[in-house]
């Protein structure tokens, strides 16, 4: 008997000390991989999970785009506590993926990291609600329950309740997001923020129907913020401007490609995650996809930035209270010459 | 008395140490931290004392969520102690079930929550009751049962009832344990009720006002939340400690 | 007479009660122990007699006075480990078997291993442990575990032997009967005894002298010289010299 | 001892059913008597579940073995840092009343704030991620040890000393091996700890992990996967709760305490 268990707690040790071993090693090897075969490693820090949203880095790394240009690119996955802005100053990833607004804030408390292109051309956040609650114009707020993620994504909110004469502390109540729909699936809110590629099909595979939901979309309103951009830190970008602008033109070819076959993305992406159902991811891709080649944009400027809309974004966070003080647009902060040379 | 304050001025004096290598930036020059990464203290200070009524009231939202699902966890831990006590057969598988919950990641405990509960604050109390049970049912079990060799005989000869042989023996026997688990709680409650707030569906409380502070890139307001938190969390504690010495004063734990 | 082997000199021993008050345990105790003799420190408790046996141990420091143990202090007879003690509790180690426990000493001692296994063979013979090597404490009724203490304290032939009422927790028989082993392993190694105790019949037994203490504060009430012969059996006990060595010590109490 | 044995499994099983049943109950009442909309999310049928969990049982286990080895390399530091951490307070009166105080609010500070501190210091993800598994492991470890080593007899130690036993032998000897009940409790605590915090540290951007998939399940709706990732987390966080009962039966067998589980209460 004693025996026994003498011999079970041996298995159990050596058991214990393998599985260790193989999760240090995980760790190891991928340094390891960052020496061979003569590629540079770069690595990009992602918003959220590996998604659709992301579809452009994905096809170029599939099709091999980065190789060509002589990069091993690793893709780091975002989550709850991910934060790219930290991620890119603490030097863990090279370059990542934000909300311009969101940068903008990051920037102007100090921390050196520089917009260099623009992927999202449009905004992609909503605010949905059941068309029983009747909210159809912004006007239909008052008196709501509206909820919003936080965390610098409830500024397109505020600017579009200011806009339309609503007072955000007074006139309806903000709460939090989980981000799940439940509370909006639950009637728990009334209102509920969601990206057209993402939170809004989720809606619609959960069994609602397109004719249950009214969405406002914050580009008609007028006050869409821009989202999803590159950026790097001042300090690796002027050891890498010609790493970087190599990196940019992989990803730009990934992303045209991506657009061209929004299917064929979502199934790649899908090849690197399954957590999220291969339909989803296509249309994920699809939605994506309409923000990154608005109709009548040129494809071949996908990552172009439209400074008008810099300002925009820029003028809005001042006004609404996301930044303290009027944001520096210079090339210390925002600047296309790296998509230029790119795209020559 | 001098052993009382040397249990003061020592950590305040390390602390305070701390405080000025921090404020000086050795800290950030060690670890390669830039003052924006890592606010100094001053820089905290300030904005603590600028936002010193909303901190106030958010500490009060999460304080307050968290004691009143300690209370209910705690209470709900001990009576499925006392029913184990009492049906010993029965009554410890209660206790293993009871410690299942405590394998739950408080992540999806207060993802679950939110789907049962619509407001915050009840989302909140619902994951602390239940990241409580475990520790207060665990040692109260133990503190009910370990009893002096006896102890339980001397009751029996004067024939005493089970109900009272729990009152006048049991009780008093478990009460270090109890302090024990409540030591143990009143960290756990506060952690519990800050994540919960990472998810609740509601605006106010430590855990939200961080996580939102943090995400902006707001460093210096974000660890005035933090450094509200620790306050709060170390004058709970110490309360307990203050409560348990005069409650206890017999047990050699206290000497 | 030889100079004594150990010398209690004016020995004052004070410490701070909980409240803050002075309390003296030894108030300005002197007496000597000669080499090889067995003495017993007798008292009620609060005497100060375990505080004394753990002066002459080095494992508390008097607060004025002078203790010599051949000439050294305790702390160089300790360092150089002439010391074997006996608790009034057994004070095994859990984790340890009767015959590591036992071996625990002599380890740090460095005995080599065949020495070590030697002794501990015979200590068990002694105690009458045989059979339970390879027992954990836990196995064992208190009595037992209670020689298992002495045989570690043996087991090293330690040349001074500090008892501090190794057998007041056991039964009178079981007492009574190590007692006499005890007297007869003495008997074999003439070591130096010092043996704390409140029983006044097992003082007188076992002692060739007694050091009677008195409490609050502790002082020497006297000290009484056993002339019963050696070897001594429990048959002793039933002698009218005995009897008068009892009516003698607790005569010297009550004069305090 | 056997009759008592098969007593105690007989109770198990009537439990585990007792539960089973209760959940399925209340899972019905919910959709068919109360007709709560959301209630295959609030509380969806155990057995839709199980079943969930079986299909997906390689996914599963494979990410949950992830965590576990994250959690296990976790627990090991923390641990290890844990008992350092005693032994110099229990060496240090003026270490203990600096330290203790300071371990207490170090457990108040969020791990979202230390995250990104910490990802800056150590720059490799990996072990970030097990530092901070094992920052939060190490609190109960060192708490029970330091006060094992204090719980130390005064005689037990004054044996040693009147043998002359040096410094580290008296550790050795009698406080490690004295104290070793105590660790265990601590590990018994830090053992599921372990497993949720490596499950919080898979949401720190990882690709990999049980967390992560209860996370990604959470965003994409998929309440049976979710329900199932928290089972397995929670069989998981139970497991380990066990392995160290067991190291502590294997390793302690002097320890009447580890034995005297179950229902015998005198």
């Amino acid at each position: 008997m004693k025996s026994v268990k003498k011999l079970v707690s041996i298995v159990l040790i050596i058991g214990l000390v393998t599985m260790l071993g193989a999760g240090c090693s995980s760790g190891t090897t991928k340094k390891e991989s960052s020496s061979t075969g003569g590629l540079q490693k770069v690595t990009l820090q992602l918003k959220w999970l590996p998604q659709s949203q992301f579809m452009g880095y994905y096809v170029a790394k599939e099709k091999g785009y980065y190789e060509a240009e002589g990069i091993d690119l690793e893709i780091l996955p975002g989550g709850s506590d991910i934060i790219p802005e930290q991620q890119v100053s603490n030097g863990v990833a090279d370059i990542g993926v934000t909300w311009l607004s969101s940068l903008m804030k990051y920037q102007s408390q100090g921390w050196d990291l520089i917009d260099t292109a623009q992927i999202f051309q449009k905004s992609g956040m909503l605010l949905v609600s059941k068309a029983s609650t009747g909210i159809v114009t912004p006007a239909d707020l008052r008196g709501k329950k509206v909820s919003s993620w936080f965390g610098g994504n409830e500024y397109e909110i505020y600017a579009l309740l200011e806009a339309n004469g609503l007072n955000k502390d007074k006139d309806l109540t903000m709460v939090q997001q989980d981000y799940t729909m439940n509370q909006l699936i639950n009637n728990d809110v009334d209102a509920a923020s969601a990206m057209t590629y993402n939170e809004y099909g989720l809606l619609l595979e959960s069994g609602l129907k397109e004719s249950d939901l009214n969405k406002i979309d914050m580009n008609d309103a007028g006050v869409a913020m821009m989202e999803d951009c590159l950026f790097v830190s001042k300090d690796w970008i002027a050891d890498n401007e010609d790493l970087y602008v190599r990196f940019l033109r992989a990803s730009i070819k990934g992303w045209a490609d991506a657009c061209a076959d929004p299917t064929a993305a979502g199934k790649t992406v899908y090849n690197v995650d399954q957590s999220v159902s291969l339909d989803h991811q296509i249309y994920m891709a699809n939605e994506v996809k309409k923000l990154v080649e608005p109709a009548g944009f040129d494809a071949a400027k996908i990552g172009y930035i439209d400074m008008n809309a810099v300002q925009q974004t820029a003028d809005l966070s001042l006004k609404y209270g996301l930044l303290t003080q009027k944001a520096d647009l210079s090339t210390a902060t925002v600047n296309p010459k790296y998509w230029e040379e790119a795209t020559k | 008395m001098k052993e009382k304050m040397l249990n003061i001025i020592w950590p305040l004096g390390f602390g305070i140490a701390i405080l000025l290598l921090w404020q000086v930036g050795f800290l950030h020059m060690i670890f390669g931290l830039k003052p924006y990464q890592l606010p100094v203290p001053t820089a905290i200070a300030i904005t603590l004392s600028n936002n010193l009524g909303k901190a106030l009231t958010d500490c009060v939202v999460t304080i307050s969520g968290a004691l009143i699902g300690m209370a209910f966890g705690s209470l709900i831990g001990f009576m499925i102690a006392a029913i184990a006590t009492f049906f010993p057969k029965w009554g410890y598988g209660g206790m293993i079930v009871v410690s299942a919950f405590n394998a739950i990641p408080l992540v999806a405990l207060s993802s679950i929550m939110n789907l049962w509960f619509s407001t915050g604050m009840s989302q909140k109390i619902g994951v602390v009751t239940v990241v409580c049970m475990a520790a207060m049912s665990m040692n109260a079990y133990k503190g009910l049962n370990s009893l002096k060799p006896f102890s339980v005989d001397l009751m029996h000869t004067v024939a005493a009832s089970e109900w009272t042989i729990f009152t006048k023996l049991r009780l008093p026997n478990c009460l270090p344990n109890v302090f024990t688990a409540l030591k143990i709680n009143i960290a756990t409650a506060i952690m519990a009720a800050m994540i919960s707030e990472y998810f609740a569906s509601s605006t106010s409380g430590l855990g939200f006002a961080i996580k939102d502070s943090l995400r902006k890139g707001e460093m210096a307001m974000g660890w005035s939340y933090i450094v509200v938190a620790s306050l709060a969390g170390v004058i709970l504690y110490g309360i307990i400690i203050l409560v348990e010495r005069n409650a206890i004063k017999w047990h050699a734990s206290q000497k | 007479m030889n100079s004594p082997e150990i010398q209690f000199k004016n020995v004052n021993m004070a410490y701070k009660g909980k409240s803050g008050e002075d309390i003296v345990a030894l108030d300005n105790v002197s007496f000597d122990i000669q080499e090889g003799e067995f003495i017993s420190l007798l008292g009620p408790s609060g005497c100060g007699k375990t505080t004394s046996l753990r002066i002459i141990g080095d494992l508390l420091q008097p607060t004025s006075g002078e203790v010599l143990v051949r000439g050294l202090s305790p702390r160089e007879i300790r360092l150089q480990r002439k010391y074997g003690i006996v608790f009034q509790s057994p004070v095994l180690y859990d984790w340890r078997t009767v015959r590591r426990n036992i071996c625990l000493p002599m380890e740090i001692m460095k005995f080599s291993k065949k020495e070590r296994t030697a002794r501990i063979d015979k200590m068990l013979e002694l105690v009458g442990l045989q059979d339970f090597g390879q027992k954990y404490p836990y196995e064992l009724s208190g009595g037992m575990q209670q020689r298992v203490g002495i045989a570690r304290a043996l087991a090293l032939d330690p040349e001074i032997l500090l008892m501090d009422e190794p057998f007041s927790a056991l039964d009178e028989f079981t007492r009574e009967k190590l007692n006499e082993d005890l007297l007869n392993i003495w008997s074999q190694t003439k070591k130096t005894v010092i043996f704390v105790t409140h029983n006044i019949p097992e003082a007188v037994f076992l002692s060739d002298r007694v050091v009677v203490l008195s409490p609050h504060p502790g002082r020497v009430s006297a000290i009484v010289d056993i002339n019963l012969p050696r070897p001594r059996e429990n048959s002793v006990r039933e002698t009218s010299e005995f009897y008068d060595y009892i009516v003698k010590i607790r005569g010297s109490f009550e004069g305090v | 001892m056997s009759v008592e044995r098969n007593d105690r499994i007989f109770v198990g099983i009537v439990w585990g059913i007792v539960i089973i049943g209760l959940w399925e109950v209340i899972a019905f009442l919910l959709q068919n008597v109360f007709q709560d909309p959301m209630a295959a999310t609030k509380l969806p049928y155990l057995h839709v579940i199980i079943a969930t969990f079986i299909q997906n049982a390689g996914a599963l286990l494979g990410a949950g073995l992830v965590t576990f080895s994250r959690a296990a390399a976790g627990f090991l530091v923390g641990g290890i840092i844990g008992i350092i951490l005693a032994v110099i307070m229990s060496l240090s009166k003026t270490v203990e009343r600096i330290g203790l105080p300071y371990l207490i609010i170090s457990q108040m500070i969020p791990i979202l704030a230390l995250a990104p501190i910490i990802f800056n210091i150590v720059k490799d993800m990996d072990s970030a991620r097990i530092i901070i598994a094992a920052y939060i492991t190490f609190f109960p470890v060192a708490i029970n040890m330091l006060s094992g080593l204090k719980a130390v007899e005064r005689d037990q130690k004054d044996l040693l000393y009147s043998v002359a036993a040096s410094q580290v032998e008296i550790y050795y000897k009698l406080m490690f091996p004295f104290s070793m009940p105590y660790l265990f409790t601590g590990l018994k605590i830090a053992a599921p700890l372990a497993i949720t915090a490596s499950i919080l540290v898979d949401m720190l951007g990882s690709s990999s992990g049980i967390g992560v998939k209860i996370l990604y399940a959470l965003y994409s709706n998929s309440s049976n996967i979710f329900w199932a990732a928290v089972l397995t987390s929670a069989l998981m966080g139970i497991s380990g709760y066990y392995l160290v009962v067991l190291g502590e039966k294997v390793l302690l067998p002097w320890n009447k305490t580890s034995s005297k589980k179950g229902g015998d209460n005198v």
